[in-house]
C-alpha cells in the first residue's frame, strides 16, 4: 500500500508512452493490414513505409477545432471519452509484459482488468447519449445490448482459466503455465475467448456501435478532433488490454524459448491483434439480434460445458 | 392464339389486333379514360407488370396523351396504351391501387405534366421540389 | 438430431469463416495492385481520351482548322466557340480564335469525328489542375501555335 | 516535507472519492435527465468501489464495480435505452415524499457519528485471502449468496420485459 | 398489394422517431433519401425521397438531336453505360431501319457483357461494404479495374464510353483487344472460386441475406421490378432471352433463376450472371468476323415519324426507351423507364418491419444508380 506518488507518477507516465505508442502502431498496422488484403499499400508517403503517417494524422486531429454540437447534451458529451480512456490506465497497471516489467503485482489483478473493461461500455453509452443524435443513439443502445450478450461467456472463460491457475494475479496465472499453455488445454476455450474480446472491442464483425454501412459512425458520429482521437485512442488500448490479457491467459505470457520476455509477451500480443484484424477485413458484420443469438445460444453454452468439464476434470 | 395479353383484352371486349414487334410493341391501343382501370385489372389478373407511366404533351392539337406500358414475364407481350385528356384540364383515373408501382410513375408523370391522377394515394412530388408547381416536360416549358 | 444440427452449423460454419480468411490472407502476402501515382504512372491507351487539342498544318504551322464551326454545332454541351478569318492569299479561312470550355466539357468526341479537316485531336492530359476556373472555363486551343495574321 | 506531500496527495485522493459518492448520489435524485441520473449512480457506486479499496479490500472494491457498474447498471442503462417515453424532461423528482429518505438519512448518520464520536478510526481492515471468501460463499453463505444471484436475473428479465411491452413488430 | 407508405412528422409519440437516411450516407450509394419512422431498431415505414440527382434527361434529349443525346444518356446509369448507349442507338437505327454490320455487332455484346460484369463486380462490393465487410469492394475492384482497362483500350474513358455510333461503333477493335478479352475470361474464371470462398460460403453473410427482403413473385409485377431483382423471384425474365436484340439470339446463354426472392437470391443471380456473360463474350471473341465495323448512315439523322420502344436488357434490369419521332432532327418524345427506379420503389414495402440492417442489405441488394432513379 505504501508506494510514493513519485513512482505512480512514473508508471502513469509509462502507461501513458504505452498507451500512446500502441495507438500509433496499430493505426499503421491496421492501415497496412487493411492495405495488403486489399491489394492496396498502404500508407506509403510519410517516412519508411508510412509508418509516421499515425503521427502526421494525430498533429492534424490536434490542430482541428473540437466541435460540440449546439443539440448536445455539453457535460455528458464532454465527459464520454474520458470515461473510455481513463480506466485504460488503471487495467494497464497489472498486466505482466514480462518477468520483472509490470507496475504493480496486485493479486486480484485479472479481476480488475475485467472489471474497468465494462466502464468502455458506459463511456459508448454516454457519447450516444450526449450527443442528441439519432444515429448516436442507436450506436450507445447497441453497445449496452451487446455487453449483455458477451460479458458472461467472457467471464466463464476467465473463471475457467482462474480455477485451472488457482490465482487471481495475472503473474502468477502466467507462471502457472510454465509446462504448458493453456491453449494447449483448453483450444476451445481460446476460440470462445477471442470471439467475446472481439465483441468486447468492438470490432468488426461486431461493430455494432459504430457500424459504419447502417449508422454513419454510430455513437462518435459528432465527435471531432480531439474528442474522436480519445474514442480512437481507447479503442485501440482495449485492444491491446484484450490481446495482453488473451496471451497471458492462454499463451504464457512473457514466457518463451531464447528471446527475452517482453518480445515474447509483444509478439504474442500483436499475433493476436493481427488476428483481430484479420476478422475485421473477412468478415461482414452480423446482425445485432445475431449477434445476441451467438452470446446467448452459441458462447454461453459452449462456455459452460467447456467450465463444468474443466470442473470436473480438476476434481478429478 | 391464347396469349395472355389476347385474354386480357378480350374479358373487357378490346380486340386484340398484334403489330409487327418491329418498333418493340406487340400492340398499340388508343382507350378512354373510363376504361384504363378496367383494363389494368385485367392485365394484373393476367400476370402482367407496369412498365411505366408517361404522358406526351402535343400543344398543336391542343392534347396530351397518357401513355402506359405494360409488359409480360413470358416475355415479348409489350403492349402500348394511349389515353387521350384534355390539355387545359388534363386528368386521368389512378391505376396505383392495381399496380402498386405505378404511384410512382404517375406522381412523376403528374409532376412533369401537370396531369391529375384522380385516386392516387401520394400525389407529393416525386422528382421536382416539393414545392414546384411547374411542369417541365410540357413542351411550352422553357424554364422558371 | 437437434443437437446434431446445432454442433454441425457451428463447425462447418467456422470453416467457412476460415475460408474466407484464406483468401485474405492470399490477398495480403500477394503483390498489391495500384500504382503508386506520382511516382509510377499507368499506361495510357492510344485512345486516351483527354481535352481537345488543335493540331497544325504540316507545311504551314497554321492551324488546320478553318473554321466550319461544325464541331460547335455538334458539341451537346456547346463548349466550342470557334471564329475564323480570310487571309488575303488563300481561299479557305483559318481559325482565329478557338476557345473550349473545359468545365462543361463531357468528353465525349463528337467534335473530333465531326471535324472535317481532322484538325481536332484528344490530348493525354489527364492531370489538370489549376488555381482558377477560368483556365478552364476558356481554354486557348490555338496557343502555341502560328498565325497567319500574325507580325 | 515529502511526507506531507504524500498526505496531500492521499487526501486530495480521498476528497475526490468522497466527492464522487456524495455528488453522484445527489445527482442521481436531482437530476431532471433520467439519464443525468444514471451517470449520477455510476458516480456513486464507483466512489463505494474507491472508499472499499480505502478500507483495504481491494476484492470488494473490484466486485463492486463489477457487479454493481458492470451488471446493474448496464441493465438499468438496458431499460433505459428500450423506454424512452416519459421522464427523460420534466419530471419532478423532489416533492414531499423525498423528504422521507433524507430525514433517515440525517437520523442514521449523526447516530453513526455519536457513537463514533471519541473512538479513533483505523482505515485498515484485516487482510483477507480470497480462497476464504469463496469457501464462505460456498459454505455457510450458500443460501444469501444464491439469493443474491436472483438479483440479476430479475433485472435481465426485467429488462426483457419491458422491452417485450411496447414491441409491436 | 398495399397502398404506400403513411407517415406524419409528428407521430413521434410511443418511443418512435423519424430517421433520416441521407441525402449522404454511406448506405445509400448516392444521394438518395429515405425518411424512416422507427421503433427502436425496427422500421415501421420507409419513405424514399428522390430528385436529388435530377437532371432532367428526358427534357435534354428532346432538345438535342439524336446523335448529341448519345454521351447524355450515358450519364444515366454511369456504372452500366454500355447498355444505355446500346439501346439509344439501337432504338434509333430501328426507327430508321439501319443494318449493323456484324462485326460491330459482336464488339458491341462482348463490350455490354463486360460492362455487365463490371457493374455486378461493383454491386458485389458494394453490397458486402453495406453488409460490413470492407475487402471484397477493393477485391472486386482490383478484377474490375482490368474491365475497365479493356474497355478504355477501344473507347479511350473509363466511365461513361460513348462507344457506339448509329449503324455501327466508333472505332474498330484489334486483335490485341480480342486476346486481351480471352485472357481476361480465363483468368476471371480462375478468380471466381475465391469469391465464392471469401463470401458465398460465409456463415455470416449467409444470415444476413438469407430470408431477407423477400420479394414475392406477385409483387414483382404490381411494382414492374426487373432484371436480377425479378430473376431471384423466379422469373427467367431476361430481355436478351426474349427480345433478343443486337445479336443476342446468336450466343448461347443460360438465364440464372432463383425461386426465393430473397437477398441471397438476388446474389446468387448475379454471380451466375457472371459467369453467363463470361460465356457470352468467350463465344462473341471465338466467332468475331471481319469486316466494316460501322454501316454508312447519313450524317443527319432523321428518322420517319413513329413510336418504338427499345428493351434492352442492362446490369440492373429492363432498360425501355420509349421515343416518338415527328420526323425532325430531334426526337418528340422520349421516355427513359429505368430499371432502378421501378427496383427502388419496391423497397418501402421490403423495409416495413425490418431492423435498419437488414433495411439497408435490402437497399444495396436492389442494386440502384441514384442518378438513373433521378434521370
Amino acid at each position: 500500500m505504501s508506494i510514493s506518488p513519485v513512482t505512480i507518477v512514473c508508471y502513469l507516465l509509462g502507461i501513458s508512452a504505452v498507451v500512446g505508442l500502441n495507438a500509433v502502431i496499430l493505426v499503421w498496422l491496421e492501415r497496412k493490414v487493411a492495405g495488403h488484403m486489399h491489394f492496396r499499400y498502404g500508407p506509403m508517403e510519410v517516412g519508411p513505409h508510412g509508418l509516421l503517417q499515425t503521427l502526421a494524422d494525430g498533429i492534424k486531429l490536434l490542430g482541428k477545432q473540437f466541435l460540440v454540437p449546439d443539440a448536445a447534451d455539453r457535460p455528458l458529451f464532454l465527459l464520454a471519452p474520458v470515461v473510455s480512456l481513463v480506466p485504460i490506465f488503471v487495467a494497464m497497471v497489472p498486466l505482466p509484459l514480462g518477468e520483472t516489467l509490470q507496475a504493480w503485482e496486485l493479486n486480484i489483478g485479472l479481476l480488475l482488468v475485467v472489471a474497468l473493461g465494462l466502464l468502455n461500455t458506459l463511456g459508448i453509452l454516454l457519447a450516444g447519449w450526449g450527443s442528441n443524435n439519432k444515429y448516436a443513439l442507436l450506436g450507445g443502445s447497441r453497445a449496452v445490448a451487446q455487453i449483455l450478450a458477451y460479458k458472461i461467456p467472457l467471464l466463464l472463460c476467465i473463471l475457467t482459466i482462474i480455477m485451472m491457475a488457482g490465482s487471481y494475479s495475472l503473474r502468477q496465472i502466467a507462471l502457472a503455465q510454465k509446462d504448458g499453455w493453456y491453449i494447449l488445454y483448453q483450444p476451445l476455450l481460446f476460440i470462445i475467448y477471442i470471439v467475446t474480446i472481439t465483441l468486447e472491442t468492438n470490432r468488426s464483425p461486431f461493430d455494432f456501435s459504430e457500424a459504419e454501412s447502417e449508422l454513419v459512425a454510430g455513437f462518435h458520429i459528432e465527435y471531432s478532433a480531439m474528442g474522436f482521437s480519445l474514442f480512437f485512442l481507447a479503442e485501440y488500448s482495449y485492444m491491446f488490454i484484450a490481446a495482453a490479457l488473451a496471451s497471458i491467459l492462454f499463451l504464457g505470457g512473457w514466457q518463451g524459448p531464447f528471446l527475452p520476455g517482453p518480445v515474447w509477451s509483444l509478439l504474442k500480443l500483436y499475433g493476436i491483434i493481427f488476428l483481430l484484424m484479420w476478422f475485421r477485413w473477412t468478415f461482414p458484420r452480423l446482425r445485432i439480434d445475431q449477434m445476441l443469438h451467438l452470446g446467448w445460444k452459441i458462447l454461453l453454452p459452449l462456455a459452460l460445458v467447456n467450465f463444468l468439464v474443466t470442473a470436473g476434470v480438476l476434481a478429478l | 392464339m391464347n396469349s395472355p395479353l389476347a385474354t386480357a383484352l378480350a374479358r373487357i371486349g378490346i380486340d386484340y389486333r398484334p403489330r409487327v414487334p418491329a418498333v418493340g410493341l406487340r400492340c398499340s391501343l388508343h382507350i378512354l379514360p373510363e376504361q384504363i382501370r378496367s383494363l389494368a385489372r385485367s392485365l394484373a389478373g393476367e400476370g402482367f407488370f407496369i412498365e411505366t407511366v408517361t404522358a406526351e404533351d402535343m400543344p398543336e392539337q391542343n392534347r396530351m396523351d397518357g401513355i402506359y406500358l405494360f409488359n409480360h414475364y413470358e416475355g415479348d407481350m409489350r403492349l402500348l396504351v394511349r389515353v387521350t385528356v384534355s390539355r387545359s384540364r388534363p386528368h386521368l383515373p389512378s391505376i396505383g391501387r392495381i399496380f402498386p408501382g405505378a404511384v410512382w410513375h404517375e406522381r412523376e408523370t403528374a409532376e412533369m405534366f401537370g396531369i391529375t391522377f384522380d385516386g392516387c394515394p401520394d400525389s407529393r412530388n416525386l422528382l421536382l421540389p416539393e414545392e414546384a408547381t411547374f411542369h417541365p416536360l410540357r413542351k411550352d416549358f422553357t424554364g422558371v | 438430431m437437434n443437437g446434431y444440427r446445432y454442433l454441425a452449423g457451428i463447425v462447418t460454419g467456422s470453416v467457412s469463416l476460415l475460408k474466407g480468411m484464406r483468401v485474405t490472407f492470399a490477398n495480403m502476402v500477394s503483390r498489391p495492385h495500384t500504382v503508386q501515382w506520382p511516382r509510377q504512372t499507368a499506361p495510357l491507351p492510344a485512345r486516351f481520351r483527354g481535352h481537345i487539342r488543335m493540331l497544325a498544318d504540316e507545311e504551314t504551322g497554321f492551324p488546320r482548322c478553318f473554321a466550319c464551326g461544325s464541331c460547335a454545332r455538334i458539341c451537346p454541351s456547346a463548349c466550342i466557340t470557334v471564329q475564323g478569318r480570310k487571309p488575303g492569299d488563300r481561299k479557305k479561312k483559318v481559325a482565329v480564335r478557338f476557345l473550349l470550355d473545359f468545365t462543361k466539357c463531357s468528353l465525349c468526341g463528337l467534335c473530333v469525328e465531326s471535324c472535317p479537316a481532322r484538325a481536332l485531336a484528344f490530348s493525354r492530359d489527364y492531370a489538370l489542375a489549376g488555381y482558377r476556373d477560368t483556365e478552364f472555363r476558356t481554354m486557348d486551343l490555338l496557343e502555341g501555335l502560328a498565325s497567319p495574321f500574325q507580325f | 516535507m515529502f511526507a506531507s506531500f504524500v498526505h496531500t496527495v492521499y487526501t486530495l485522493a480521498f476528497a475526490t472519492i468522497l466527492l464522487l459518492v456524495v455528488g453522484g448520489a445527489l445527482l442521481a435524485v436531482t437530476a431532471r435527465n433520467l439519464i443525468h441520473c444514471f451517470f449520477g449512480l455510476v458516480g456513486a457506486l464507483l466512489g463505494v468501489a474507491g472508499l472499499y479499496y480505502n478500507l483495504g479490500s481491494p476484492l470488494l472494491a473490484v466486485m463492486q464495480v463489477m457487479i454493481y457498474i458492470g451488471a446493474v447498471c448496464v441493465a438499468i442503462a438496458f431499460g433505459l435505452t428500450l423506454t424512452r417515453k416519459q421522464g427523460e424532461e420534466g419530471m419532478r423528482p423532489l416533492d414531499i415524499k423525498a423528504a422521507i429518505p433524507v430525514v433517515l438519512v440525517v437520523a442514521m448518520l449523526s447516530a453513526t457519528l455519536k457513537s463514533l464520536a471519541g473512538r479513533e478510526i483505523v482505515a485498515s481492515a484485516r487482510k483477507i485471502d480470497e480462497s476464504r471468501i469463496g469457501w464462505m460463499l460456498l459454505g455457510d453463505y450458500l443460501l444469501p449468496f444464491e439469493l443474491i444471484s436472483i438479483l440479476l436475473t430479475v433485472a435481465v428479465i426485467g429488462a426483457v420485459t419491458i422491452a417485450l411491452i411496447n414491441r409491436r413488430i | 398489394m398495399s397502398a404506400p407508405p403513411t407517415y406524419s412528422l409528428e407521430s413521434t409519440d410511443n418511443g418512435n422517431f423519424l430517421l433520416n437516411l441521407g441525402p449522404q450516407h454511406p448506405g445509400t450509394h448516392g444521394v438518395l433519401r429515405v425518411v424512416l419512422q422507427m421503433d427502436g431498431e425496427y422500421i415501421l415505414a420507409a419513405d424514399p425521397v428522390l430528385g436529388y440527382g435530377h437532371r432532367m434527361q428526358e427534357k435534354i434529349a428532346e432538345n438535342m438531336t439524336y446523335l448529341q443525346a448519345l454521351p447524355y444518356v450515358c450519364r444515366m446509369d454511369y456504372l452500366g453505360a454500355m447498355s444505355y448507349s446500346l439501346a439509344w442507338v439501337c432504338a434509333v437505327e430501328k426507327l430508321c431501319s439501319f443494318e449493323v454490320p456484324e462485326r460491330a455487332v459482336h464488339v458491341r455484346v462482348m463490350a455490354c457483357e463486360l460492362n455487365r460484369i463490371a457493374s455486378h463486380l461493383l454491386w458485389w462490393g458494394a453490397y458486402l461494404l453495406d453488409l460490413g465487410a470492407f475487402t471484397p469492394f477493393l477485391q472486386a475492384f482490383a478484377d474490375r479495374e482490368q474491365i475497365l482497362d479493356l474497355l478504355e483500350y477501344i473507347t479511350g474513358s473509363r466511365l461513361t464510353y460513348c462507344y457506339f455510333r448509329f449503324g455501327g461503333l466508333a472505332a474498330d477493335v484489334d486483335d490485341v483487344f480480342l486476346r486481351r478479352v480471352e485472357d481476361f475470361v480465363t483468368g476471371f474464371r480462375q478468380r471466381l472460386p475465391r469469391y465464392h470462398d471469401l463470401v458465398t460460403g460465409n456463415v455470416i453473410f449467409h444470415h444476413r441475406s438469407k430470408d431477407v427482403g423477400v420479394i414475392l413473385p406477385f409483387e414483382a409485377a404490381g411494382y414492374g421490378v426487373t432484371g436480377p431483382c425479378l430473376r431471384g423471384s423466379g422469373f427467367a425474365y431476361d430481355v436478351r432471352k426474349c427480345e433478343p436484340y443486337s445479336g443476342y439470339d446468336r450466343f448461347e446463354f443460360a438465364v440464372p433463376a432463383e425461386q426465393e426472392g430473397d437477398c441471397l437470391a438476388r446474389y446468387n443471380v448475379r454471380m451466375a450472371e457472371m459467369e453467363q456473360s463470361l460465356a457470352i463474350i468467350e463465344q462473341a471473341v471465338a466467332t468475331i468476323p471481319d469486316g466494316p465495323y460501322r454501316a454508312r448512315v447519313p450524317r443527319v439523322i432523321r428518322p420517319p415519324a413513329g413510336e418504338v420502344a427499345m428493351a434492352v436488357e442492362t446490369p440492373r434490369g429492363e432498360l425501355v426507351i420509349f421515343m416518338v419521332s415527328d420526323g425532325s432532327t430531334r426526337p418528340c418524345r422520349v421516355k427513359f423507364r429505368v430499371p432502378s427506379f421501378a427496383n427502388l420503389s419496391i423497397f418501402a414495402r421490403l423495409a416495413r418491419g425490418q431492423l435498419l440492417a437488414d433495411a439497408l442489405a435490402i437497399l444495396g441488394s436492389l442494386d440502384m444508380v441514384i442518378p438513373e432513379v433521378d434521370r
